[in-house]
Formats: C-alpha cells, structure tokens, sequence
C-alpha cells in the first residue's frame, strides 16, 4: 500500500517513560490509521550506535519520515542530515540537537519538545518554595554524559540560586532505583541536616523515598521527574513532594503529526516548538 | 592461582570461624585496611546508622554472590543473574498484585514464583551448558538477553508497586540495628558454607571444578551436579528478587543490570579461582563486604563521582595484589 | 557401591571374554582385532611396545570409549559399557595410565572419590574419610603421608600410589592397573606386588600393564601380548621366557645388547653445584657435586627423597633457597629456565601431562617449542622445516604416530613421553638433566634411548638422569648420586653398582661415609 | 571444548581461507541460516545499502574482538575494552580539538593519542595480571572502573565534538559500497590471523593458553607473551575509539558500556574456548557477523525490541550448539 511510512527512533524502550511515549505513538497510528509506524528503540541509554544504525536502516528501507528523540545531541547531528539530503522528513522530538553541531556541519532541523531544564527549574523552585531560602539540599543525577540529566541539572542549579539554596552533594545514581537508594542512604549518612532531594528521574525518586523511610526520616521534601505511575501514590501521601510531567504520552504521537503535516505538503517546522510540561503535586 | 592455600584448607573442610578467617586474611586485611582508613577519615563510617546502611546494601550483591561461588566453582560463569533478578522480580511482582486474595497467600504466592522463576532460568543455564558441553558464558549471555527481554514483555516495561505493607516492612526490619534481610544473606552464606564443605555433594562441585573428567571416570553423574549449580544461582537470584522488592517496594524490569560483574567480582576477589575448584563462600562474603564497604565509604569522604569510580578500581586492584602475598607467605 | 564378591567362581571360570575388539580413532586403528580372556581370580599381564593399544583395551573395558566391533561377555553375560559408572557397577575398576586426581582437593578426599562415606543426609562423614584414607595410605605404605594435605602438593609417585588407593577402596571383580609401577621405585613396587597377591587370594581378577618384564613374571600368571592393536598370543608365564614375549612384542628377535665400550669421562667439569638449597630441602648443608664433559650422572632414591627438586632448582624453574651454581667454572645466576636453556641446559621434566607437553597442539608443535628460534626467521614460522625437524625426532626416537599435525594427545603414554625427549634434543643442549626419562617407554625403545643417550654422551653432552629404575641407572650412568631426606648420601662408580648398597643408602641407613663431591 | 579440532588447525596454520573457514563451518553455517532466513523474511536485508549498514555496524565490535582473540587465546579475558575505548575516544578527543593546529596534524596527534591510551591501559591489564599471576578478571574489571572514572575525569562528562571534517569523512567513507573502517576492521583480522598462525609468538599464544607451565619451562618469556595479548587488545581498544568517533563525530566519555560483553560473545561464538589454547580468528570474524547480522536482521522484520532481545539470546544459544555438531562431525 501507499501509506507514507513513519520511522520511530526512541531512547531505551526499557525506560517506562519511552516505553508509554511509545504505546501512545502506537495507539495514534492504530488511532489515524494513515500511516504505517516502525519503531525502534537502543539496547540501552549509552547505545547511541543503535540509534545511528537505526537512522540508516530506516533510509535504507526508505521511510517517508523519521521522528527521532536522539541520545545524544551530537553524534545524531550527521547521520540525520543524510537522511535529510535522502529526502526524508525528519522531525527531532524530546531532546534538541546541539546548536553548534548542527552549525557546524550546516544544518538546521527544528526542534518539537519541553524544556528539560526548565521542567527541573519547576520541581527546584517548589522545593525551594517549601523549603525557603537557605535549605540544605542534594541532587541525585542521572547518567552523566547524557543530554536531559545534564539539563536537568542545569535547570535544578537554576532553582537553587534563585531561592538560594544549599546544594550539599551531586551525585549520579545512573537513573537507577536500586543505585539511587544506596547512594542516597549513604549521604544521608554523611548530612544528616539534608532537608530536601531532587532526583532527575522518578525510578531514582522512588529509591530515595524508600532511603528515607528505611532510616525513618519524614522531615525531608522529595521532588522527582518524569511522573512514572509508582510516584503517583507516593505524591498523594506525602512522601514525594512533587515531579514533573512531560506528557511523554503524547509527545511522539504530536511529533508524528507534525511530521506527517509536512510530507503532507505543509510548511517547514522551524525553532523550537515546545510541548507541555506540568509540575504535578498532591493538590 | 594466588589463594591456592586457602583453597585448600577450604577444601580440605577446616573448621569454620578462625582458621577459614586466617586463611582469607588477605582480603580480610584488605578488608580492615579499608574499613580503618575510613574509621578515621570520615566521621560517621562507624556509626551505627552506617553499619545498618552497608549491611542492607551489600545484602543482594551477597546474595546473588553465594550462588555464584557454587557456579564459578564447577569452572563456570553466570552472566545471568542480573537479569534473572529482574525477572524474577517481575514474575513475583506479578503475582503479589493478583487481585482477590489475602495478604499472606499473596506473599506465598509472590516468593515462590519468584524464586521459582530464577529456578527455572537457572536450571536452562545449567542443562543447556553442560548437556552439550558448552561454554557457560555464552549460554548465561543468552540468558541474560532472553531473561531481560521476558521481563520487559512481561511487564510491558512498566515498574510493577504498591505491594502490601507487612512485605514492604520485612525489606527494612532491624533486628538490633541489623536487617533482617542481611541476617537473610549471611544464613545463605552459612548454608552454602555447610553445603560446600559438609556434604558430599559440596565436596563433588569442588572436584568438577578441579578436573570434571576425573570425577567422571569415578562414576559421578557429572551433568547433575552442574546443573545444580547453576540451579542454586538461580535460585538465589529468585531470592535476590525478593529481597528487592521487599527493599525497594517495587519490581522494575530494569533492575539487575551490571549485578552479575559485582557478584562475579565479590566471588573473585574472595579468592575463588575463575578456572574452578579452589575458593571459599567466606572469601565470598569478604568480597562483598570489601565492595560495599568501598562504594559506601567513598561517597562518604566525599569524593566526586568519577574519582570514586577510578579509585574503586585502584582497590579492587590492590585487595587482590595484597591477597596475593598473604597466599604466598601462608605457603611458606 | 560394593558387589557381591565372586567368590563363588570355581577357579579357571572365565570371568571375562573379548573377542576380535576394533577400535579406531579417526583414521588410526588402535584396536584391530583384539582377543583375549581373563580367568577369576588371576594376575594377567597386558604387554606390548608403546601404541600397541592397552590402554585403549582398558578404556573400552572401563566405559571411557565406546568400540567400534567385537564382543565383550562378562561372567557369561554380553557387556557393553557405556560410561565410567556403568563399569564401575559391573565391578570393574581401574587405575589410568594418566592421572586423575582432584589436585586441590585432599588425599583423603581423593581416595573417596568414589564413593565418600555419607551419613544422614549427604552429610559427608569426614572422619570415617579420613580413617578410611589412613589405612589406605597405611597399607600401601604411605606411614608418614598427611592425609589432609592437597594432592597438589605431591610428588608424581605418590600420586601414582594414591590412585592405587583409590581403586582399592571399592570391592571390584576385576581391577585393571595400567602402567601403575611406572613412576614407584623398589620399594613401593614391591609393596604393590604385596597388594595384590592379598588382593588376588581374595578371588578379585587383576590385569597388570607394565613394561618391566620381571615385574611381569614376578606377579602375573598369564600374559597377553599386543602388537599394532592386535593381540599376538596369551600364554601361562609358567611356560614362555621373557626373550619369548619380547619376541612375540616385536616381532622379531630382539639384538642383544652390544657390551659397552665404556668411554673415559673428560676430566672437565661443566657444571657444579655447591650447598644447594631448595625452598623444600631442610638440610642446611644442602646438595653439592660435579658433573664432567661427557659424563652420565645419575641420581637414585626414593619416592620424595628430593631429587626432582634438585633438577628444577638447577634449571630455575623453582627458586632456590641458597647455593652456587657454576657453569665451565663460571658461577650463573639462573633466574629462570630461560637463562638455563641460555647456559645450554635442558630439562627433561617427569610430570609429561603437566609441565611437558601441549596436549592439544600438534607433535610438530611440540617438538619445536625449545628451539622455535631454528625452525623460524624473523619471527615467522617455517612450517616445512619444522615438519621435517618433527619427522627426524620421530624417526630418531622411533615413534609411533599419523601425522606431525596430529595432536600431541592422540599417541599413547610412551609415544608421548618420547615427544618430550624429542622436543630437548632437537635443542642439542650441553646439559641435559632426566627426570624419570623412559616413564612408560617400552623395551625396545628404551634400549634405542639408551643407545642416543650414551651415543650423546660419548659425542661430549653431559646428562644427570634421575630415575626410579635401578636397571636403568645402572645401565646407563658413569657414576651414581644416592639421595635421601634431601642430601646426597653416597656418590657410587660402575664398579660399585649394587642393588643392595644403592637401596641401603637411599633408605638412608647406610654407614657408607658421605662421599666427597668427587 | 567444542572447537578443539579447528583450534589445531588454526595452531598448525593450514591454509587460510577454504580450509579455516570450513573448520568453522558450524558457525558459518549458523551465519548462513540466519542470513537465509533475514533474506526470505524481510526485503531489504540484501540490499546493497543494508550491506554496506551491517558492515559498518558490525566494525567496532569487530576490532575490539580481534584484540580480545589475543587476550583469551591466553586464558585471560579483557572486561575493560568498551571503558578503555571511552578513555581513548576523550584523550583523542581533547587532542583533535586542540587549538592552533593544522588539520592533518590533529589528525595525526589524535590517532596517535588515542591508541596510545589504549595501549597504556592494556599495557597495565597485563603486566598487573601477568606480573602477579592475578585474575585477569578482576583486573581488567578494575581498569574497567578507572578508565571509566578517568575518561569521566577528563572530558568533564561532556561530550567532545567538532571534529576536521576530512576525519568525520573516514568515518562514512563507502569504497564499492563498503565502509573504509571494515576495511580497516578487515585488514586487523588478516594480519591477527597471520600473526597468529605464521609466528612464532602467535604459536606461544595458543602454547600459553594450552599450557602456560610447558612453555616456561621450555624457556620463553610468558610474563612478556601475556603483557603483548593486553597490549594488543588495549591497541585494538585505542583503534576502536578512534573508529568510532570517525563515525559518530562525537567522543562521549559514556561510549562503549557493555562493548565487553560483546567482544567476548563474538570470539566466544566464534569457537575460541574461554579457558584459553584453542581457537581461531576467522571464528572471531564469523561471531561478529553473526551478533551484526542478527541486530540488524531482527529491527529490519519489525519485531519489538523485547522480542528481538530475547530472540537474539535464544540465536546466540542455538548457534553455539550448532558449533557443538559441527565439531562433532568434523572430528569423526
Ligand atoms: N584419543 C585418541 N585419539 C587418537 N588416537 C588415539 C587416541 N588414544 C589412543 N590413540 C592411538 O591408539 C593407539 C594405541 O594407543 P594406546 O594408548 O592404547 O597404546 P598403549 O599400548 O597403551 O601404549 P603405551 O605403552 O605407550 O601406553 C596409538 O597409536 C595411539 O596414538
Ligand atoms: N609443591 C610442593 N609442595 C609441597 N611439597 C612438595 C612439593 N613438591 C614436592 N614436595 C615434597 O617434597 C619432597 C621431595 O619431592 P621430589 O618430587 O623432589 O622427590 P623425588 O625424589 O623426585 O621423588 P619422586 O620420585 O616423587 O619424584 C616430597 O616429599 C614431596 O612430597
Ligand atoms: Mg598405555
Ligand atoms: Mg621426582
């Protein structure tokens, strides 16, 4: 048949996050019924070959379009520039590429996405607003190297200048739950006097609230991202204080649509055209 | 090759407590080494609040450890436990979130497909390598891909919560300052020590590792007894399962990965030879004490993230060059 | 675990009965047509030259490889045994040419094997294991043996003994030894031939490879001789004569050994050793003496008197405690066998599985590994020469095998052990020490590598050979170190080669002073 | 065990090509079905294009496993690759954006630096390993960890980009429709095999594996033959990150986690037995292809990436005992 073929590159579809932004890219396509989908996600969130391979697989098999959250802001930059030059609409969602490599070699692609950093800056500031100027705080990162926790990161250092906080200790804990309750556990140890914790992803959220109870500790404010299902429990009783949704839901579902908007004949996407975020509290 | 004399005791089955003590001394000393520059250096290491914390972090690394050293024993390797875990973990967060029955029979129900999860991974492991004799690191690589992608599928990749109280508390229950899950791991550590070095099954997983051949030709039903070692690190990878969600109060298709290099690094740096029969599950213990006590302890110096990844490095390194000349002064 | 002992048997059943058994591996035929019976209750000798095919006929018989064609009937019934276990079940019991120990586990562990004394549960009774493995040890003479230590930490020819315990351990029918008195000296040979004549009365069938014939007529009642894997003849030792079986072996009548023309040793002396001290050797005075140009020297003694260690210590191969060395009067410092090999010496080493072959590489392979430099240049490999280079040590040595591409494990025990001679000779060393250098060879060949050995000698190589083989050091050497416990307890001429005096001093209760180095 | 017969081969050094090749028959021939199998089911997977993407997806894995051939042939085994790469693709990095420079002599600086920092980190695996006769596990399991941290450490975990455009060029550069870098990837494979097989130390390398004691005491250097295996993998290391930054135009201090496992499963697949003394680099040659091959075959017929995880476990298994008859056969 004819319909115009759309190729998914996602992040680690072993992450619940790309996993639901998945599902709903899946329902969408079931939904439209246009569009043929194919989707292919990494081995893991370092895998950034994976998706390179992805994008000239997906030229190889000619797609009509190729919507791509990259892993890493720079090494997409040349493989999707080819795909362009093959004549693929090609329409980058979730995390923008870098500014300067795409300069460097030329090229311009807009970008369909929220803002990670300000996304962090809304969890940080209602920390800093519960908490008030001078509170002690710590950050558990996530993989260092990858594009949204070092925006994260940058967007939770955004909250703590502007309430000045007290940032005690930054530490990775590689998105992971497991890792993200020993390394918080152990600098609890190390500052008692912590009042509040920023976790770049919830799987990481959920560790450390497991950390505090496990040391019987009520009085520290957790903050978290993404609004995985497993926090919302943990919102509604106190124990999290707030996380950030980014709808990923729908995030690849309305970057398809842009992109078939395009190979429809419509205009070219252009900056930056950011989608929702939300901070999501128990009220 | 560098703890052939503690192998040895451990093998000829000496008596528990100090002589099996002395004989890993190397990395006991390493152990001491590490835990005195740490009493000293930083002011909360030895509080209690800290021991409880390094005891309930090494607890699953111990765990999966233990079933580990009955597989490295026999000359093998298990790269699946991690993902075993996971599934495992899935399979029983599954379970414990059935709708329609009572709390206990739910946490039955829940433990035993759990480790009856990792049980049957572990016999796959165990019948695949040795039926065709082939090299267990490749079949436990399969493994850990299938185990892996089952959980994914299973779970939909989705982190499976909310599980009832009673079992989220036993994840975090003190007995003392002590968790009842390591009390958990060091009862397995006891039981393995027991079986490895009382029972003649034990003594047989010693001598496949040392030359399976000759223990064939004795008339051993060689082929069993692997697959009962690669069936006990399943099942402690099932256990591991539990003690995880218990712990962490969720089952994330995720969890697990990169656990196997960390138990493999706990048996090896206990002094458990790679090439098989000779080694001991208190070296084991060691090991894994070694590993917490590190990752624990660097954070609390205070050390950035990558300094404490490379010297993590540098001391693994040097427990098992120290380890090394403790073997060669006890041979002398 | 334990049968029904047939003492049941009138004597002269026949027990077992193997008719026209082929084996082959690939293209070698190791058994082509091999018959032979045992009555119960006798001692039937297995001989024939090196890959004549006893111990492929023992691994068919114990379940290690299946044949091809023939019968087998066991007391009357067909038999065919498809693994260990199932032999095993049949009341067969073996000890292999090559070892099978678990070499970190304890002898007592090893003895047990096969069957550990459980109690409830699997429990594993361990002091039952250890009495059991004291009175094993106990009665094959092994008094002074620790049976908690690992076997590791043996010498070969204990080893060798704690097999034999082992397949002493379970009741059989019939107990196979293949080549057991190989690496035993006198005194634990003669202990063995004790073993099995009480053995032996009570109704077990014991089959005995060896490649000594006196040890052959001293305990056998029948022998079978091979050739080219097939069985010759069998005959009641009563009625043939040793030269008769080593004619059936061959094929042909055997030269007599010419009578030597002894060659006067070169006064120089080459190597010498003064108050040598090993990391195991106690003696504070340590090991001294002198070996000439041209010279045999050899070094008796018991099983674990020390001599092994004064190879290796000689070859850098264990560090030593304290001592000098010189070489042509000049003192070495040998660090390791690389700065031997450097100083012209070569090693024979006893333990061919564990320090001298590759088993799975091929003969040429072995053959070149000393003196890889000669068959290469630049680095590269020259295969032809190496080939050719394989082909003159086989032919020189006269082994038996298919191809030099064939792995070193295909060749049976002494066609191996010739490989490793093959692989230092090629080297043309100064020196050459021997530890237990024909382990396994047959007759006829250990006569050939007398004749090299000497022909070397007398063209100026100097030898130590350390032997278990009184005969053989009395053949072969110009002068005789008799260690114990360490020390060197006599330095012994041709003239006074004697049984007698040779065992005393090793026994080291002789009152023969110590002699000079010279 | 399985591949005893063409690891004599190998060590003979027969003829290259039909000879080596048919001895690996067993997984050439799983190579074959798989292939026949992606042929049938999908439509693109022979086209020229799809060609020239497996070859280039299976390059880096191709190079570092070429080295760990090295490396296991001697018993030992490397966990460190894919973290030494990351630690060589920073200091190239860092090199190649070095300012006031001209661009062949970035270009040269960064090729040397890099393999130089590969070569440095293998050179430390072995001569730690082989100096104390430790593990080579956890050795290399330590450098792991510091190489990690240090290439953390270095690049501040940022990613280093912005590279002369004549070296990103290489990168993708298509001779008849294939990559330059599997060309490159090709000639390490010929020149290890010749190495391997023509050479007096690549027969001390199978002699080493085989019997470590046999050749010392037939007076070669082990200690120095066991350093060059980590050398050369630490080299092939060094290669790779300089290949993979061609490619991707990026140095990530996060590059390569898990590599190891890969490089491992090719050689291992490709019949050289972990215990070390038998196998071959054609078979190392045939795994790669076979783990590329499937990756790529297996997103080409759509399957969800659980699925194809598991599936590629199940592969990996199936081909190993595919390799098991094959040996078999060719051994009666
Ligand atoms: N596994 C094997 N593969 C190939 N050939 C073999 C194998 N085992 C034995 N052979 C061959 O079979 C023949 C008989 O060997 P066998 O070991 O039975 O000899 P033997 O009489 O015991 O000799 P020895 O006195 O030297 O021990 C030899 O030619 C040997 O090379
Ligand atoms: N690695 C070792 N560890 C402990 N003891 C050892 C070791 N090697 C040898 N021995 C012991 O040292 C003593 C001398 O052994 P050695 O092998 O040198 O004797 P030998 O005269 O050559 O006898 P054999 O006929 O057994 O070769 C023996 O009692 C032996 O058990
Ligand atoms: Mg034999
Ligand atoms: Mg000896």
């Amino acid at each position: 048949d004819d319909k115009p073929v759309v190729g998914l590159v996602m992040k680690s579809l072993a992450n619940e996050f790309f996993q639901s932004m998945l599902a709903g890219a899946e329902a969408h396509a079931a939904e439209r019924g246009d569009f043929e989908l194919i989707a292919v996600g990494m081995q893991n969130e370092t895998d950034f070959e994976a998706q390179i391979n992805a994008v000239d697989n997906f030229i190889t098999q000619g797609v009509d379009a190729i919507v791509v959250a990259p892993a890493d802001s720079r090494a997409m930059v040349r493989p999707l520039k080819k795909a362009v030059e093959a004549g693929i609409v090609v329409v980058n969602f979730d995390v923008a590429l870098d500014t300067e490599a795409k300069e460097q070699q030329g090229f311009e692609l807009a970008f369909v996405g929220p803002d990670n950093r300000g996304g962090a800056a809304m969890a940080g500031d209602a920390l800093g607003e519960k908490l008030g100027e001078g509170a002690k705080v710590v950050i558990i990162e996530g993989n260092p190297g990858a594009d949204n926790a070092t925006q994260r990161l940058l967007g939770f250092q955004d909250s703590v200048e502007k309430y000045k906080l007290e940032l005690l200790d930054s530490r990775t804990a590689h998105w992971e739950t497991e890792e993200a309750n020993q390394v918080f556990s152990t600098m609890l140890t190390a500052h008692p006097d912590i009042q509040g914790v920023m976790a770049a992803n919830d799987s990481m959220a959920v560790g450390v609230v497991k950390a505090l109870e496990a040391a019987g500790r009520d009085d520290i404010e957790v903050v978290g991202f993404d609004n995985i299902p497993a926090v919302a429990p943990m919102i509604e009783d106190g124990r999290m204080l707030a996380t950030v949704d980014q709808f990923g839901q729908e995030m690849a579902a309305n970057a398809i649509d842009l992109a078939l908007e395009v190979l429809a004949g419509g205009p070219e996407l252009e900056g930056w055209v950011k989608t929702d975020i939300k901070l999501v509290t128990a009220d | 090759m560098s703890s052939a004399h503690e192998a040895n005791i451990a093998a000829r089955g000496k008596s528990f407590s100090l002589k099996a003590i002395l004989n890993n001394a190397g990395i006991g000393l390493a152990l001491l080494l590490v835990i005195a520059f740490f009493s000293v250096t930083t002011e909360h290491f030895l509080s209690s609040n800290n021991i409880t914390n390094i005891l309930t972090q090494i607890t699953i690394n111990l765990i999966l450890a233990v079933g580990m050293t009955f597989v490295i024993l026999i000359g093998g390797i298990d790269l699946s436990v991690g993902s075993v875990m996971a599934f495992a973990a899935v399979v029983a967060g599954k379970a414990i979130t059935l709708p329609g029955l009572g709390v206990t029979e739910l946490i039955l129900l829940a433990c035993l497909a759990g480790v009856l999860a990792g049980l049957v991974c572990g016999i796959l492991n165990g019948v695949l390598s040795a039926y065709w004799s082939l090299p267990s690191f490749i079949i436990t690589l399969g493994m850990l891909n299938i185990a892996r992608g089952a959980a994914l599928q299973i779970s939909g990749a989705q982190t499976i919560y909310s599980f009832p109280f009673v079992f989220e508390e036993f994840g975090s229950k003190l007995i003392y300052g002590v968790p009842v899950v390591f009390l958990l791991a060091l009862l397995l550590v006891l039981i393995a020590w027991f079986v490895l070095n009382r029972t003649v099954f034990g003594r047989l997983i010693y001598g496949i590792g040392n030359n399976e051949e000759a223990v064939r030709l004795a008339g051993h039903p060689v082929f069993w007894y692997k697959v009962a070692a690669f069936t006990i690190c399943g099942l402690t990878a099932g256990i591991a399962a539990i003690v995880y969600m218990a712990r962490l109060s969720i089952a994330s298709p995720i969890a697990g990965i990169g656990f196997e290099l960390n138990a493999i690094a706990a048996v090896i740096i206990g002094g458990t030879s790679l090439s098989g029969g000779r080694g001991s599950v208190i070296g084991t213990l060691l090991g894994a004490f070694i590993i917490g006590v590190l990752a624990n302890g660097l954070i609390l110096i205070g050390l950035s993230d990558f300094m404490r990844q490379m010297i993590t490095g540098v001391v693994i390194i040097i427990a098992v060059i120290l380890d090394h000349y403790r073997a060669r002064l006890s041979a002398s | 675990m334990s049968q029904a002992l047939p003492q049941a048997h009138q004597p002269d059943a026949l027990l077992l009965d193997v008719q026209n058994l082929q084996k082959s591996f690939g293209g070698v035929h190791a058994l082509s047509g091999v018959s032979f019976s045992l009555k119960a209750g006798e001692v039937h000798a297995l001989v024939g030259e090196n890959g004549a095919g006893k111990s492929t006929l023992i691994k068919v018989l114990s379940g290690v490889h299946k044949y091809d064609a023939g019968e087998i009937t066991l007391a009357g019934a067909p038999f065919k045994p498809t693994d260990p276990h199932f032999a095993k079940a049949a009341g067969i019991q073996v000890v292999h040419q090559e070892f099978n120990l678990l070499k970190d586990l304890s002898i007592a562990e090893n003895i047990s094997i096969e069957a550990f004394p459980r109690k409830r549960f699997g429990l594993l009774d361990r002091a039952e294991m250890k009495a059991r493995a004291r009175r094993a040890l106990d009665a094959i003479g092994l008094n002074d043996v620790d049976v908690d230590a690992p076997v590791r930490s043996l010498g070969i020819a204990h080893r060798q003994l704690i097999e034999i315990a082992r397949a002493l351990q379970t009741d059989s029918r019939i107990l196979i030894l293949d080549e057991p008195t190989a690496t035993l000296t006198e005194r634990e040979t003669s202990r063995l031939f004790e073993i099995i004549a009480g053995i032996k009365a009570k109704g077990v069938t014991v089959v005995f490879v060896s490649h000594h014939l006196d040890e052959v007529f001293a305990i056998c009642d029948r022998v079978t001789v091979f050739r080219n894997g097939r069985t010759i003849t069998t005959e009641d030792i009563a009625e043939t004569s040793p030269e008769g079986i080593v004619r059936h072996m061959v094929g042909r009548n055997l030269a007599q050994q010419e009578k030597e023309i002894h060659v006067p040793i070169d006064k120089d002396v080459v190597l010498s050793v003064s108050a040598l001290q090993t990391s195991q050797n106690p003696d504070p005075n340590g090991v001294s003496f002198e070996l000439h140009r041209g010279e045999i020297l050899g070094i008796a003694g018991l099983v674990g008197a020390g001599r092994t260690e004064v190879l290796r210590a000689i070859f850098g191969a264990d560090p030593i405690r304290s001592g000098v060395i010189t070489r042509n009067g000049h003192a070495l410092n040998i660090n390791g066998p690389r700065d031997a090999i450097a100083a012209g010496i070569g090693f024979v080493t006893e333990d061919r599985k564990d320090e001298g072959l590759i088993l799975d590489m091929p003969i040429a392979a072995n053959s070149s590994l000393v003196n890889i430099r000669q068959v290469s240049r630049h680095g590269l490999l020259d295969f032809a020469r190496e080939r050719q280079m394989a082909v003159e040590g086989g032919t020189r040595l006269k082994l038996k095998y298919g191809k030099t591409s064939d792995p070193v494990s295909s060749l049976s025990g002494g066609n191996q052990q010739k490989v490793v001679l093959a692989k230092w000779l090629a080297n043309d060393p100064e020196i050459l020490l021997l530890d237990e250098p024909t382990r396994g060879v047959d007759v006829g060949a250990k006569a050939e590598i007398y004749a090299i050995l000497k022909g070397l000698a007398a063209n100026g190589m100097s030898m130590i050979v350390v032997s278990s083989e009184l005969p053989e050091l009395i053949t072969l050497t110009d002068r005789m170190l008799v260690m114990s416990e360490n020390s060197i307890q006599g330095i012994l001429m041709p003239q006074d080669y004697d049984q007698e005096t040779i065992l005393k001093l090793a026994y080291g209760q002789s009152d023969v002073a110590k002699g000079p180095t010279q």
